[in-house]
């Protein structure tokens, strides 16, 4: 795989998946677009050419019934990977991800496995409340699915291609400001080998070390918060930031190890605020370092409002530069230097 | 227009809409707006030809490509074209944006997920039903949306119950760039109808004439109590997907004869002057009145004030709540 | 069974499925299982019809409501039993229990969601043309079953795919408490198929004879490239919907005369003393012997060991993950 | 409304509904086996007949369908009650419930009331990882839902009137313990008025004081709960227990003040562990309280696995009144007496 000096990361993850086809024929592709047309954000371009309709199929707009047609698939030996196209959508097959993808394995006694990689977009772009969610915090929640969400092209490569060689289900979110953003163009992980790699799930990484507040977040919050973290430099406050990477498993040890250092957290999420990560993870890190350790900790994340349209309400509601930077401030403040 | 609207008065609403998507889409050249603006183009002679038989009191449920249907249920313009700008005097003050309008004062509303306008409609049916009103509901979807669950539960409950419902489908050839004849098996979305026992037609959606009498005829049906109808309306989506979709997987020379054969403005414009009904004179001017028109409503529009930025925080709930 | 099975063979084997579930029952009885146990007592013909037609490579993906099925497809009893009994020894080791049944050897599954059995049944289908087998998918439900969403989107991809699917319809006449035929529209069950160009057809599942053969019709269908078919079975819930349902809501006439006249094991016992094909000795020998071959298999499955708590958390992942 | 002596919740519920269908004439209530048969576990009882097929519908099973169908009612000013047997089906229908329900009033810029109320079964019966589930965690995570999951008779129907009034969306909970258990069997909240009645949602009860560890849960786990903390009151130790009653609007205040007082904090969640209830109540605790005011904290949940069949394995995943015992005895040792 080698890619145009200018590439995205749309065409990033079509390479990825072109070397998931070509390794392992049990591999295949679902979803509405992801064929004749290359995929509404591209992110399947040539595979059709390539492998043709049946192992890469344009759908008829029945998610429930193509993400149950991958079940059977995988109970047959099949490795689909069923793009949802927006992470929204799965209010329409929930069902068929939570009570058979993520269920099958155990509700077998592990005869079965389900090695399933739903990709999906989420995040915010100016799509208003139907189509600007994360939702990796519900579909946290759900014991059975691993829920990842990179930050960096780099990542976005090695990631992918573990989630698909995983044999567990693994959802995968792929933010919706990142597909048209050139690689070079990011300020981490913008060297990307042609050839294959993987990123294991589950292993958190420090990309920016610093002494006073560990930043734990994901995805392009990973992006805001580094910016926030150089601002903050230039006031004196160190800020480690910490990509999380994957949601399940979460690697809650490299948070903590962080916290144990700089004795605050600060959680950064772009999903809902209440009842997801950020007070899971706040949560764990409490568990593991008890009242001592932990001096202070701060969410940010969507105040539990569904996301507006207009652009003035959006950027008050999802994390942004300056809140980022106001919240370690405070966090500084309160938890004292 | 509360006698039976004329082909001349259908004509001149077709090309006010033309003219009103023209001045959505030029915010997405100016930058004004963001997100997947889905424009109707090509569409008109589907909503111009609702006109006269919807009543206020019915319902409408539409999709992601509703601002016709809008227009079409007598949504007044400038508090949508100010939600489709996102601005504090938009029907929902800028929070809904443009997949996701409600006017309750003139029975609309839309989602922005495929197949999910049906059962809202089916409810409204219901409800008609409840009230003995002679209310109707008009469920509208594309072609894709028929592939749904949604499509098939609505259709049934409606049919068991009878409710005073229009399925209305504006099969458009495409979703997005799937081919709808590539995906939907048997002899069509109209002859679905049958499963249920339910009234059941395709017509051409681009001959406002032809459009509006079977709508017509499918309302008539369903408010008589006899159960649902489907009404399938053959048309063209003549720009991308969305504004800025590159519309690569349909080839240039089909694009081009669709426009140039499935106008359903230049159809009636043609029939208008067969029929001697109307003069090129006549014509030009309501074109060049209906650009004025729209060209004035976006001016008033982009001079209206963008939310207050505390509204993002209300009508989670009734009442603020931790 | 390798030659084709003949009558006697058949009811032999209804008369075990029917052994079979009332050591099910016994279960629920003796307090040892817990839950909504769903019998098909009544529904033999159906199962017993199957074999023959369904080869090992085929895959059957069932209801909550399969144990027949799981018997027709070769799950071997004891294992089976187990499971429903959630012992260790049981197909998944007592995790599953009775509405989650799974033997890949055997190519058999089941879900306890209504109508979800159907895309996974496609699944397979897909998978059989993938893989250019000759492969049969066999997707199960209820009646109630074909109300749901996920009907409809897995006839039609079945279709527009031409996938070698047989969606099999159990229609017992209710969903729990709900008459059918108050619930779907339109001309019934295998009507529908047209809406898809898909083979339909319905047949008496009390007959098992006439019920193997439409099997045989709809596998050859299926098997044969041109598409899915649609097998709509008439017959009848003999119990309640699960067992401890009051099934407060049917008369007990109906009841009784249901089982008076409905009864699959009772037609062929009829008909194989009309043809002179067994006598009475012979089919009283079949049913002791299945109650007795019944009575020692829950004898064992009741000796055997409850799962080790340990299990309760493993299986979650293939390896266990923080 | 008079019960009979005996009288169970389910029907408890069904007379609280027939008050409200009473009262407020554009009330109906809609789901598969709630009509003719009086509901699956008879919590419709007697309405079919009183109301007839029109305010008291049997459905098909097309949940998606009749659950998009309250939204159209609901817009057309009318207030559903939809039964959606076990909440573990809410997967088939998520799409309606959390893009349109929980939205409508939000993109509509607050044009748009959704007065609907989800009626669901939860809970641990025996019936395995299907049917088990309660998924409170998921649905409060969805801004726009109210969720509400009561432990006693009172409460069933002083909460049950309360949602149904309310003006916004409810997710109501009902556990299938309770249904068949009779009021008067109930530890607490037996005392049931004939009259109408309702509970305000969002606050929490403090159901039994004390002053050595707070024990914040809800629904079945209360009754639980209780008898642990009788138990341990043996062996001297003083446990509060907090109702939640609701899981949103989350009365974290009262858990907070309770907390306050004790130092530590047990949440007993009958859902799954990581990304919902439990994790939330410790993080906003420690929020209120900060290092110095909460002195340990510990969970007790599902641990992040479906629901097994055997009563075995059943028995270890769900917190049992020995576990919570037992958890709060390690609490007291470990965040010291
Ligand atoms: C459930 C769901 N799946 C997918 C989408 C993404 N999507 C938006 S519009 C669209 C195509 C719809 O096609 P059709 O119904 O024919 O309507 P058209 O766009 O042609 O007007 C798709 C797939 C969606 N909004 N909802
Ligand atoms: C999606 C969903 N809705 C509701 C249920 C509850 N339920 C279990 S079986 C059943 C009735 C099914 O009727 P039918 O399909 O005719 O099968 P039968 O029970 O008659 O064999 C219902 C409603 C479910 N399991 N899944
Ligand atoms: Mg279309
Ligand atoms: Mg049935």
């Amino acid at each position: 795989m080698s890619l145009r000096a200018n590439a995205n990361v749309s065409e990033l993850i079509a390479a990825t998946m072109e070397l998931e086809l070509a390794r392992d024929p049990r591999t295949l592709l679902l979803g509405e677009d992801v064929g004749y047309s290359g995929g509404t954000f591209g992110a399947s371009r040539r595979l059709f050419r390539e492998y043709g309709e049946w192992r890469v199929r344009d759908t008829p707009i029945s998610e429930m019934g193509f993400t149950g047609m991958a079940v059977g698939l995988a109970l047959s030996g099949w490795r689909p990977i069923v793009e949802l196209m927006f992470v929204d959508f799965i209010g329409v097959c929930l069902e068929q991800v939570y009570n058979a993808i993520a269920k099958n394995r155990y509700m077998s006694g592990g005869m079965v496995g389900m090695p399933i990689t739903i990709r999906a977009a989420g995040g915010c772009i100016g799509v208003a409340a139907q189509h600007s969610q994360t939702l990796w915090g519900m579909l946290a929640h759900l014991p059975g699915l691993k829920v990842v969400a990179p930050s960096n092209p780099y990542d976005y490569k090695g990631l992918l291609a573990a989630s698909i060689e995983d044999d567990d289900p693994v959802v995968f979110i792929e933010h919706k400001d990142a597909y048209l953003r050139p690689i070079r163009a990011f300020p981490l992980g913008a060297e990307v080998p042609d050839e294959r790699y993987t990123v294991a799930l589950g292993q958190a990484a420090i990309v920016r070390p610093g002494s006073d507040i560990t930043v734990a977040t994901l995805s392009t919050m990973v992006v805001r918060s580094l910016a926030a973290a150089d601002t903050l430099a230039g006031e004196g406050l160190d800020v480690e930031v910490v990509d999380l990477r994957t949601v399940v498993p979460l690697d809650h040890d490299t948070v903590v190890g962080s916290v144990a250092r700089t004795g605050r957290l600060l959680v950064v999420d772009e999903d809902y605020h209440s009842f997801g990560l950020s007070g899971e993870l706040l949560a764990r890190t409490f568990e593991a370092l008890g009242p001592g350790g932990l001096r202070g900790a701060r969410r940010l994340a969507v105040p539990d409002v569904p996301i507006p349209a207009a652009k003035s309400l959006e950027d008050v509601v999802i994390p942004s530069v300056a809140a980022i930077a106001a919240a370690c401030r405070s966090l500084a403040l309160d938890a004292g230097r | 227009m509360t006698s039976a609207p004329t082909l001349l008065d259908r004509h001149r609403l077709m090309t006010r809409m033309r003219a009103f998507e023209a001045v959505c889409a030029a915010g997405v050249a100016s930058g004004d707006l963001r997100g997947e603006l889905h424009l109707a183009t090509g569409q008109e002679g589907i909503a111009a030809g609702m006109v006269g038989v919807l009543r206020p009191g019915d319902w409408m449920v539409s999709t992601h490509r509703s601002h016709l249907h809008a227009i079409a249920k007598g949504v007044p313009l400038f508090p949508l074209l100010a939600e489709i700008y996102e601005r504090a005097a938009g029907l929902a003050g800028g929070k809904g944006g443009h997949v996701h309008l409600f006017d309750m004062e003139h029975r609309f509303s839309t989602t922005g997920i495929v197949g999910s306008s049906l059962p809202v409609a089916l409810g409204h049916a219901y409800a008609a039903r409840l009230e003995g009103s002679s209310d109707l509901a008009v469920g509208i979807t594309g072609d894709g949306g028929t592939n749904t669950g949604q499509f098939h539960e609505t259709l049934n409950m409606a049919a068991i119950w009878r409710l005073p419902l229009v399925v209305l489908v504006e099969n458009n050839d495409y979703a997005i760039s799937v081919p709808a004849d590539e995906v939907i098996a048997g002899p069509g979305i109209a002859a679905r109808a049958a499963a249920y026992g339910a009234w059941g037609r395709r017509v051409d959606g681009t001959d406002v004439e032809a459009f509006n009498a079977a709508f017509a005829e499918a309302a008539d049906h369903a408010r008589s109590g006899a159960g649902p109808a489907l009404l399938e309306a053959s048309c063209h989506r003549f720009r991308g997907h969305y504004e800025g979709d590159l519309d690569h997987y349909r080839a240039k020379r089909a694009r081009d004869e669709m426009v140039a054969s499935g106008d359903p403005i230049a159809k009636a414009l043609d029939r208008l002057i067969e029929r001697g009904e109307a003069d090129r004179q006549i014509l030009d001017a309501i074109e060049s009145e209906a650009a004025e028109e729209m060209t004035d409503l976006l001016a008033a529009v982009r001079a209206a004030p963008a939310p207050d930025v505390a509204r993002a925080f209300d009508d989670v709930f009734a009442a603020p709540v931790r």
